[in-house]
């Protein structure tokens, strides 16, 4: 297997990422999908994928975000945005909700980050600011529970160093608990071996490898 | 015996100064609002408070909070885009904090529930949360020792639920309660739909009766 | 207090005892009730006592046993005997089950046993005899779970020796779990000051402390 | 996803020797009587069962014990009025015992299924099941640390469930179906009422699909 590099077009828009992210989800998996941008992998599953998804605060059998009269206040997801339910659906309390997480019993969880290291390690819950009051909600639990660990966010931070770092610098969520990175500018699959890159978008192999302090190898 | 009550004071009647009060809801589904009201009224100082968040805007728990009422808090995620109360009081020294992982929270009640003495949990391991913890070894993964988080009362929220004090919840609104029941000394439901012994299905039943010393029949109070 | 002394008749029949232990189980109270003669305590609570039963193998609110059409093979009592269901009942798995127990939510546990020692450690699973197969069931759980562990059983072996013993010579079930016990000739009250009699059948105060290896006082 | 089966024989497919099988039941209530036979004629030897009892008369359990395929029976209460079949091979020394009480056996399988690496439990301390075991004193009471009991295969029967593979139970035989469920790699459940996707309340789910591998449908099999 190779890195597929696709060139002549520019990074993942965010809705593309989505749509990656959602492609590599197996059929029939049973998956978390973090606050945030992750839960817009959600809109981009094939309606019959089969997929079932989870939300910590006690729901599996998750349906999209609620519209007009199906908001019920009672029904919410770990975001706490409204949603609905969806046939086969069941609920459950907060202590079942996590032991079916760190149990392992997910198949997917996808996860939002400030910075993933090259073991895997995810750092996606504090900013490390002095003056930042912590706050962890259930990362820690999705990061270390689920079967495959996927994290999605911009490669380059703003200030333009990578977010796939030799060590995270913030604190950390969990310890080599990633197993694939999705970013605007690439896939990246990580594993005790090392990190091998998948896919490229709107950047080569060789540039991608030059900008990163961590070694990478084709996919 | 699980009293019925009408009255949200006598409902919360004898929570004692220094007590740690779990308190039930995530977002606002499950949240027990009209107890938490009753618990400001009430007067109880010096708590420790147990919830996944640490109060929204200025209602509810963030008044309890802004009410100097509160020692220490005990959640998953204070920080929230309207939890002004509870960072100004953090950032002024005026409230302990204790961060859990939301899952550990509820397993840590669950264990007090249970009977469990301490457990051995892969959850936060080597990050800043595990510090000064006592962490094992275990089939080659890391793991934290975490103690039971007991509650003298747990404050929480149900759907519906029988004269003996049986208890069903409504989607994801069930959330802590049924775990918060368990884990506290006195346990006070408000219950929106007050029905006879008998009304509800034994299978379906959430939270037996053993669990639930007071229910605030919260429909009788709006008749009244 | 003084212990009452029930003279000018003879030692509690089987049925007698479980009345006197029916007699003092509080109103309203959360009650398991052992396999065997513990069971039969059940007859003897008045119609509005309140009590409500536990079965560990998972129900709460058990009705008596079942006759005729009312036998239904899903629903047995610990002692997998057909039992009835109340209005108020509620099913739960076997974890939740002993959760219940273990966290100390029942008030009353009524066991049977072989021995009871002065500090009221409890052996009623396993006579030690080397060629027993041992089986502890749920005895371990139930003798460590309540608020309150009654004992019901004969005071005297059938050699004459008593039950109430200084320490068990049998395996034990329990360390220092047993707060009254039960039996034919007296009922005693043991606490960390020691065992009081609060009543004799059938044999006076004197007498049977001069029968007894353990030291007793007066109620 | 939950496959939905009707052959007896194709639910037990792929059970290697050596496995660890968690059976459920308790009594009768709940006894996966369909796969036990099932798991007879498959064959896998060596195996490690995780049950409540050993055996009654000369079926079921017991038959698998009389086939000679069980190395290690794991239970809380092995010997009964009619458990002739384990206590002959136990006398023998045929078969390896590992007595645990009732709920220590059920929160160990819990603990497997909820990712959590060892327990402190109070039960049992101070008694010879406690010999050999890591004790500790925790708030003034002696506990044992209890690790966690994982299937390779859970058995397990329930009263109804969907396609998607959501159980519910029925009175007292839901007893270990739902712990069981959560602790296995592979759970098989026999269902005598298999219903569409929608059927059930997801109220009144017990064990939510994401623990169930395989449903045998025992109506549909009795049909053919």
């Amino acid at each position: 297997m190779s890195t597929v590099e696709h060139l002549g077009r520019g990074p993942l828009g965010r809705e593309e990422l989505a749509a990656v992210v959602a492609r590599d989800i197996p059929r029939g998996a049973f998956v978390n999908l973090g606050i945030g941008q992750p839960t817009t992998v959600a809109d981009h599953l094939p309606a019959d994928s089969g997929v079932i998804l989870h939300t910590e605060n006690g729901m599996l059998g998750m349906g999209p975000a609620a519209k007009g009269d199906e908001v019920d206040p009672d029904l919410i997801n770990a975001g706490k945005l409204p949603v609905t339910e969806l046939p086969g659906a069941s609920y459950f309390h907060h202590a079942d909700s996590f032991a079916m997480m760190r149990g392992g019993h997910l198949d997917v969880c996808v996860l939002g980050a400030y910075q993933v290291s090259r073991r895997g390690d995810l750092a996606n819950w504090h900013t490390g600011a002095p003056d930042a009051i912590p706050a962890v909600g259930g990362a820690m639990d999705l990061a270390i529970g689920a079967k495959q660990v996927f994290v999605m966010m911009t490669l380059f931070a703003k200030d333009g160093t990578a977010k796939l770092v030799p060590e995270c610098t913030y604190p950390l969520t969990g310890l080599a608990c990633v197993s694939r990175l999705y970013t605007d500018q690439a896939i990246f699959h990580l594993g005790p071996d090392g990190v091998t890159v998948a896919e490229t978008y709107g950047i080569g192999f060789d540039e991608l490898a030059a900008r990163l302090e961590v070694p990478v190898r084709r996919g | 015996m699980t009293a019925i009550l009408t009255d949200p004071d006598e409902a919360l009647a004898g929570v004692e100064d220094g007590s740690t009060v779990l308190i039930g809801g995530f977002g606002m589904a499950g949240m027990p609002v009209t107890l938490i009201d009753a618990l400001i009224r009430q007067g109880a100082k010096d708590l420790t408070v147990v919830s996944n968040n640490a109060g929204n805007g200025d209602t509810g728990l963030a008044a309890l909070l802004a009410a100097g009422r509160v020692r220490k808090m005990i959640c998953s995620f204070p920080r929230q885009s309207d939890s002004w109360v509870f960072d100004g009081l953090y950032r002024a020294g005026e409230i302990e904090l204790e961060v859990v992982p939301q899952g550990t929270l509820a397993e840590r009640m669950r264990a007090a529930g249970a009977g469990i003495g301490a457990f051995y949990c892969p959850t936060g391991a080597g990050t800043p949360l595990a510090e000064g913890k006592e962490t094992r070894t275990i089939d080659g993964r890391d793991h934290v020792l975490e103690y039971p988080i007991k509650g003298d009362v747990a404050l929480i929220a149900a759907h519906a639920g029988d004269r003996l004090g049986n208890l069903v919840y409504r989607k994801t609104a069930r959330n802590f309660g049924p775990v918060m029941a368990t884990a506290a000394a006195l346990t006070i439901a408000q219950v929106s739909h007050v029905v006879e012994v008998g009304d509800l299905d034994p299978e379906t039943v959430v939270t037996p009766c053993v669990y639930v010393d007071r229910i605030l029949d919260t429909k009788a109070g709006e008749a009244a």
